[in-house]
């Protein structure tokens, strides 16, 4: 094994030293002197995660020089129950998707600290924000890097918990009318993410119970077996429940499904990642669009043999297998998410449904079999939607910026209900913000899917998948379709958000007065938009004939830890989902054509609309639009029949359960009372006259000793040393004796 | 820091490739400045006569206490200066006097002046007090040295007036 | 002349060591002139050119005067030698008499393991590295080390022996300055080291066959460099006689040769580390042709320390004094730090080549 | 004849005691301190005479240790003096004897 | 190990400065003989074939121990112990048992190397190549690592010690 894979721990070491110098001392700094203390702060975290990205890179050549094999790191035994069967080891698993996730991880991560530093300027919990992210940091990387479910659920609660600390950062702040938004939004995510978590235990205990184990590799291993050995029924760990071993896999693998849908915001559990949007923007960006919630469909693509094989069992039965399932969610959502984005004006919202739109791609890719390509689209998106929400940062600081000038200028000038995220405030920021305006036209051309920008590839990717294989599953007609129009959805929202804030003229004295944001924020804005450009390049499919010596590195490095190929070559699953590997020029054009059309388009029916904030959105015209998406069905949903009814259960349970029953009756009386009685006798009884009587006793004994002693005791150092010199003769004496004596 | 330090050794290096301004000093000297001060000349008249009527002044005005002057009685048999009396000694000691020319506005009649000389060197304390001898001019072409022999009545008063007498 | 002998390994030693030690005092004499002269010609001056200049007549009875100034370091030492020799009263007696010489021992000490030659056939036909006192050991680099570290004792007992507030605030600044930038510069000095992977001199003056450690580590070079003035207690590090505060530190009390002794072990130290610069960072006594002419060695090395030379001449007509607080903050805060740094990285890009994770 | 590891021990021995006779006669306390570095440096001495006559380099990396340990040794107790120092402005050490039962 | 002539010199060197450090009156005047009594170790050292150990003798014990005693003998003025102290009693007593426990320790040695078996010195020695620095630290950091690290914490733990007790604060008294 290569030295350098001994590293892989530290991935975790520096992110954990960045928290606790954050944690610990971070504030004294800040506080003691603001401009030394951010600088400390902020830098100390930033190196942090560059180490971390360094010690990735180191692992990234270790791999090389391993041609790509995986590699566990066993940091020690975790969870142990001899005579059990059950060891479940603390490990890393470095092969070539962790690595991938970590890279962009740790390389995003560090480009967003550097950002935060400037974003966060003077913010009163500058170390906090940065412990935060360091935190958050460590989880994401024991949830990659993690060899079983176990270590990986770890990670995954992690993330939540950071998620719902940087959600409520400002957990003061109140909104408008009174409500507290942040906490309340932080506590959305917290509760939406719970179902998938619930799901998630499930999925491991039923995935432990039916393979005996919880590492991947094991588990894979033995469903390979089983599926291999055509048995029908298997028998549960430790019990003698008997069960089909189709209905387990289903269940596993549908369990997992609902954990990735709380997490990477999939319907019916996406609520909560809009409202996310009231956190630090950096933070949005970096969890809530690059990283975090992409973690659903690390843990799909992880177990891609548990999906194939249910696809593979579910093709001989005929009946719909959960990797469809997988796949119609992934695709409703994104088609579902990119309508609603129509209906937004905070221009983090409109990214927000955009992000659980392009989240949909990657489940819908990955429930077509199409793991690279959703692996690929996950990178590009991580690139350029952190480019486009630190983007909308960078706005939103200039605006607000700008709104302080303007009410500083005019005093006892109200406060017109101006919202600095909303886009009818905004307009002709292009000129104003140059920087910004250039690297986010970057990152919207790429994510509308334009030619020669890396969302362009990725999202290509995918449709070509579903296009491919439609002959062979008839499904995929109807996801082409759906993610098809998600498409033309994404074009048309991106083009509508670009002409409302950087084009036309400012609808606000705010924007009029809005400037460029300082290097610090811009650097790692163009060092994204470098990213969002190139990124294409990781998995460029084969053109026509040419072929390039970089075509598919992407497909070429994931293959060796996404075991599906491997199946497949091994001829033990028949019929898998190709991803065709040159490109397919009708469907590429079909996609760029519609994308440009659509951005037209909006382009088109934005031209000069809305003249001033109170405009009406002109898309309004659209029958069923605003009055069906635009007021959030699912969210009505839940707010209208879930909460009041379980509202009124928890009132019952409060009032009459709790109080009642457990402490008025159970405490009070049976508890306390006998305690009571208990501690009543232990002290005048027992203390009292027992242990007192000993201790004296004691006590006189020491002092008589200590009296007849306390003569050696000369104070002289010159007198101690004597003795010891004296007890060094007398042994060295004993010891030559036999010497001295012959 | 670095473009300060690599800036200032460029221009040190530029300036060892300039031809030296050093004078060879034995051999050459720079000429002082007209007003500079340097060691002390006592003057005389055209006719030879010292100017100097052993007034100590000087020695008064003197902030170091450097100048002593004894004063004694001219006669016309042997006549120093014009007036009633003439400096029989007058010594400056060069380790006190620290040439701020107070002597020379003090003098009434001009005879001691601070003139270009600067190398004063000695090789023991005794060497560094100047006598009469070594202060005074030599006498012009014209005059005659002193003392003088004179008719009477001529030089009985001192000339205040800063004139040679007639 | 083979050397076989433990008697005639003595004899080499001390013939080759009374001949270096010889030319390098010498060249003490020398480096003074250069300094007087090369300091004159950066401040527009002519320097000293009256001791010992050949005259030539010519036309016009007025005679040109050639290389003036040639005997100065005679006239020199000459003036030391026959001033007077005072011993102030209250001075602590055997410590101020042993202070100066203990500054000059450790200058010559150093000496031994300085390679100023690749093999030279006439003197040792087999057996010998290279040409030096004492070739060929394997702690060379730490023998430099611990005899630098030694020096301070001079500074120290002579200003504490002095019995003057003066002297002792010089000998405990400069000594102060000395431990300080030891540490940066023992640091950088592995650099090398490990580049070489010995602490023989001779093997990592053979090992910049391909590149002068210079290109490869210019960082490590600079930081030695400055370590090593401040280690001289050169220019802009001369605090220790920082005359408007001092007067002259720890040497304010002595005079005449003892004063000189400072002096000379002020000056042969200069010529040291220059050599010991040139062979860690520029290649030693390596040049064209001295494979074929190993005697050219003593040539190059000889340049290498002039220009070396010439080079801290030239920084102490150009900069200005560091203050104090400044000196030590740049020692702890920035020197050391750089150097730690680059000594880590040098040592991960040596592992990472050798596993074979980055290729050259 | 060559010096044998005898020879050794015996000068180690009587630099030891030295040493241990500084450290129990003298008053100054730094001067005590000096006898003990001198006794470890015996003891030094003799772990690198061993080291040569059995032939293996244990010894020597001991010493290597028990220098190290010194270093730590001296720096902590020199500031020890010097604090007793600014309390006491003495550094007799038998005027330090607080501990007198 | 070493010709008897240079040992013979280098011990009796060694034996006189030691024996001039525990007697001299002045403590600089004993820090430099003790500083010489290293130099003659570290020689010896390089007689007994380990340069690196004598290498690392000086630089630590003469070029760091040593020059820190002589800094604080300075800073403090504490060249001489002022005043007589306080004479404790059983002053004679104490210096008789200690003069006799060193009588007993060297007769001790001698005694048990004059009786031990091949006494005499006439026992072949093995001969051991001079040590290179790479075999030392070979063994320092696959044998002996985990000492090594504990020394650097070690270190560390001297370092932050001794910050802490020479630390003044800004006001009041020292600690």
């Amino acid at each position: 094994m290569n030295e350098l894979f001994n590293l892989a721990p530290l991935i975790l070491v520096f992110p954990i030293i960045g928290v606790l110098f954050n944690g610990l001392v971070g504030r004294r700094f800040v506080d003691h002197d603001r401009k030394t203390g951010e600088r400390w702060s902020g830098w100390f975290a930033t190196i942090m995660a560059l180490s971390a990205f360094v010690v990735v890179v180191l692992l990234n050549l270790a791999l090389h020089a391993n041609h790509f094999h995986a590699e566990t790191v066993m940091l020690w035994d975790w969870i142990v129950i001899p005579g059990q069967g059950l060891s479940i080891p603390w490990a890393m698993q470095i092969d070539t998707l962790s690595v991938a996730m970590m890279l962009v991880v740790t390389g995003v991560g560090s480009i967003i600290h550097i950002y935060s530093i400037g974003y966060m300027h003077g913010d009163p919990d500058y170390s906090r924000y940065f412990a935060y992210l360091n935190l958050f940091l460590f989880f994401m990387l024991i949830l990659v890097a993690g060899n079983n479910y176990l270590v990986l659920f770890v990670g995954w609660e992690g993330v939540g918990l950071c998620s719902y600390l940087l959600i409520g950062f400002w957990h003061e702040r109140l909104a408008k009318d009174g409500t507290m938004k942040n906490a309340n939004a932080a506590r959305k995510a917290m509760i939406a993410n719970r179902v998938g978590d619930a799901a998630m235990i499930l999925g491991i205990i039923l995935t432990f119970w039916v393979f005996g184990s919880v590492e991947f590799n094991h588990v894979f291993e033995e469903a390979i077996h089983i599926f291999e050995s055509h048995e029908e029924m298997v028998t549960l760990v430790s019990t003698n429940i008997e069960m089909a071993f189709s209905t387990a896999l289903f269940a596993i693998t549908v369990l997992f499904l609902i954990a990735a849908t709380g997490k990477s915001a999939q319907l019916v559990l996406h609520v909560w990642l809009p409202d996310a949007m009231a956190g630090p923007t950096p933070a949005s960006s970096l969890i809530h669009a690059a990283t975090m919630v992409t973690s659903g469909i690390y843990l799909i693509v992880r177990s891609n043999v548990l999906y194939e094989l249910s696809r593979a069992l579910s093709v001989h039965s005929g009946t719909i297998s959960s990797s469809d399932i997988v796949a119609l969610v992934g695709a409703s959502t994104a088609l579902y998410a990119g309508l609603i984005a129509f209906t937004q004006y905070d221009i983090k919202k409109v990214l927000a449904y955009s992000t659980v739109s392009q989240l949909g791609f990657m489940i819908a890719a990955a429930g077509m079999g199409a793991y690279v390509a959703a692996m690929f689209h996950l990178i590009t998106h991580a690139f350029f939607k952190a480019l486009l929400f630190m983007g909308a940062g960078s706005v939103i600081h200039g605006m607000e910026h700008g709104h302080h000038e303007v009410a500083h200028g005019h005093h006892g000038h109200d406060d017109d209900g101006f919202d600095p995220q909303d886009m009818r405030y905004m307009g002709g920021l292009r000129k104003l913000m140059p920087v910004t305006f250039w690297t986010y036209l970057v990152g919207a051309l790429a994510l509308a899917g334009i030619f020669p920008f890396a969302g362009f590839w990725s999202k290509d990717e995918i449709l070509a998948h579903a296009n491919a294989n439609q002959g062979e599953y008839g499904l995929f007609l109807v996801l082409f379709i759906l993610l098809a129009l998600a498409a033309v959805c994404t074009a048309f929202y991106m083009g509508r958000q670009l002409r409302m804030v950087f084009w036309g003229q400012p609808r606000h004295e705010a924007a009029r007065h809005a400037h460029e944001s300082s290097p610090i924020m811009t650097f790692p804005l163009v060092l994204l938009a470098v990213f969002g450009t190139v990124a294409g390049l990781f998995n460029l499919p084969k053109v026509l004939t040419l072929e390039f010596g970089w075509s598919l590195t992407l497909e070429h490095w994931l293959e060796h830890s996404i075991q599906t190929f491997e199946l497949m070559e091994e001829g033990i699953l028949a019929h898998v989902p190709h991803t065709p590997t040159s490109l397919i020029v009708e469907v590429a054009a079909l996609s760029l054509g519609l994308a440009l059309v659509s951005m037209g388009l909006a382009f088109y029916v934005y031209r000069d609309k809305p003249k001033t904030a109170a405009d009406p959105d002109p898309t309004q015209k659209i029958p069923g639009l605003w009055s069906v998406f635009g007021r959030l069905p699912i969210d009505s949903f839940y707010m209208k029949l879930l909460v009041p009814w379980f509202n009124r259960f928890s009132a019952w349970l409060g009032f009459k359960f709790e109080w009642s029953f457990w402490h008025d009756f159970f405490h009070e009386r049976v508890i306390r009372d006998t305690f009571v009685w208990f501690a009543d006798l232990s002290a005048n009884v027992l203390d009292a006259q027992g242990v007192d009587g000993i201790v004296n006793g004691l006590g006189s004994v020491t002092r008589w000793l200590a009296d007849g002693i306390r003569v050696s005791q000369t104070g002289y150092a010159r007198t101690y040393a004597l003795s010891v010199f004296l007890g060094t003769v007398v042994l060295l004496i004993y010891f030559l004796w036999p010497y001295v004596m012959r | 820091m670095f473009g300060e330090i690599i800036k200032g050794l460029g221009t040190t290096l530029k300036h060892l490739f300039m031809p030296p301004v050093t004078i060879q000093y034995p051999e050459q000297k720079r000429p002082v400045r007209t007003r500079f001060k340097g060691r002390h000349e006592l003057k005389r008249y055209d006719n030879g006569l010292e100017r100097c009527i052993g007034c100590s002044l000087c020695a008064a005005a003197c902030p170091a206490d450097a100048i002593f002057v004894e004063a004694s009685e001219n006669t016309d048999e042997a006549r120093y200066s014009p007036g009633e009396r003439y400096a029989s000694t007058y010594e400056i000691n060069m380790l006190r006097c620290i040439f701020c020319g107070y002597c020379e506005d003090a003098c009434p009649t001009q005879a001691i002046v601070l003139e270009h000389n600067y190398e004063l060197s000695f090789y023991d304390r005794a060497s560094a007090i100047y006598t009469k001898e070594m202060l005074i001019v030599d006498v012009p072409v014209n005059g005659r040295a002193t003392p003088q022999v004179v008719e009477p009545g001529v030089f009985t008063r001192s000339i205040p007036d800063m004139e040679n007498p007639k | 002349m083979a050397i076989n002998t433990l008697s005639q390994l003595a004899v080499y030693s001390l013939v080759v060591g009374f001949i270096m030690t010889f030319v390098v005092i010498t060249g003490f004499a020398y480096t003074t002139l250069l300094e007087r002269k090369l300091l004159a010609r950066l401040q527009h001056r002519v320097g000293p050119n009256r001791a010992g200049y050949i005259p030539i007549p010519t036309r016009g009875g007025k005679e040109r005067k050639l290389l003036g100034g040639f005997m100065q370091p005679a006239a020199d030492a000459v003036k030391l030698f026959f001033k007077e020799d005072m011993t102030p009263v209250m001075v602590d007696k055997w410590t101020y008499f042993l202070a100066p010489i203990i500054t000059v021992i450790p200058a010559i000490f150093i000496l031994a393991v300085i390679p100023w030659a690749g093999f030279v056939p006439y003197i040792t036909p087999e057996g010998r590295d290279y040409f030096a006192i004492a070739p060929g050991i394997n702690v060379g680099v730490l023998f430099i080390l611990a005899i630098t570290s030694i020096s301070v004792y001079g500074v120290v007992l002579a200003g504490w022996s002095s019995n003057s507030k003066y002297a002792i605030l010089g000998g405990i600044r400069a000594s102060a300055q000395m431990i300080s930038y030891e540490l940066a510069m023992g640091l950088t000095v592995l650099v090398p080291v490990m580049l070489a992977n010995s602490m023989d001199l001779g093997v990592i003056v053979e090992g910049q066959r391909g590149m002068w450690y210079l290109f490869l580590q210019p960082i490590a070079a600079l930081v030695f460099w400055i370590a090593a003035l401040a280690e001289l207690q050169r220019a802009p590090f001369d605090l220790l006689e920082a005359e408007q505060e001092l007067s002259a530190g720890f040497t304010v009390e002595y005079s005449s040769m003892r004063f000189g002794m400072f002096f000379l072990a002020e000056y042969m130290k200069m010529i040291i580390f220059c050599a010991l610069f040139a062979v860690f960072f520029l290649g030693g006594y390596r040049g064209p042709f001295v494979d074929q002419v190993p005697a050219l060695g003593f040539v190059y090395t000889a340049l290498k320390v002039f220009l070396g030379l010439c080079v801290m001449i030239w920084i102490r007509a150009s900069l200005p004094r560091f203050r104090y607080d400044q000196l030590m903050s740049f020692g702890w805060k920035v020197l050391l730090p750089i150097s730690v740094v680059n000594f880590m990285i040098v040592a991960v890009m040596i592992v990472l080549v050798e596993e074979g994770v980055l290729g050259f | 004849m060559t010096a044998t590891i005898d020879w050794y021990v015996a000068l180690s021995a009587i630099l030891f005691t030295i040493g241990a006779l500084g450290v129990l006669l003298r008053r100054s306390a730094i001067i005590v301190f000096m006898c003990i570095e001198l006794m470890l440096n015996s003891a030094n001495l003799l772990f690198v005479a061993f080291a040569r006559s059995l032939g293996d380099l244990h010894g020597q990396v001991l010493v290597f240790f028990v220098i190290v340990v010194a270093a730590a040794e001296v720096a902590v107790g020199l500031a020890l003096i010097v604090t007793i120092f600014r309390t006491k402005r003495s550094i007799n050490i038998d005027e330090i004897n607080l501990l007198k039962g | 190990m070493g010709d008897p002539l240079v040992f013979g010199i280098l011990a009796i060197v060694a034996i006189v400065a030691a024996l001039m450090m525990v007697t001299s009156r002045n403590a600089v005047h004993s820090a430099l003989w003790l500083v010489l009594n290293f130099a003659t170790i570290a020689v010896f050292y390089v007689v007994l074939n380990a340069p690196f150990i004598a290498m690392v003798q000086i630089t630590v014990y003469a070029g760091a121990i040593m020059v820190l005693f002589l800094f604080v003998i300075m800073l403090l003025g504490a060249e001489q112990l002022r005043g007589t102290g306080v004479s404790s009693r059983g002053e004679r007593f104490h210096q008789a048992v200690a003069a006799l426990l060193g009588v007993m320790l060297i007769t001790a040695v001698t005694l048990a190397l004059m009786n031990r078996e091949g006494a005499g010195g006439g026992t072949a020695v093995p001969t051991m190549p001079i040590t290179s620095p790479q075999e030392l630290g070979l063994i320092l950091f696959e044998t002996y690592v985990f000492p090594f690290e504990v020394t650097g914490v070690l270190l560390l733990a001297a370092i932050i010690g001794v910050a802490i007790f020479t630390l003044r604060k800004k006001r009041g008294t020292a600690v």
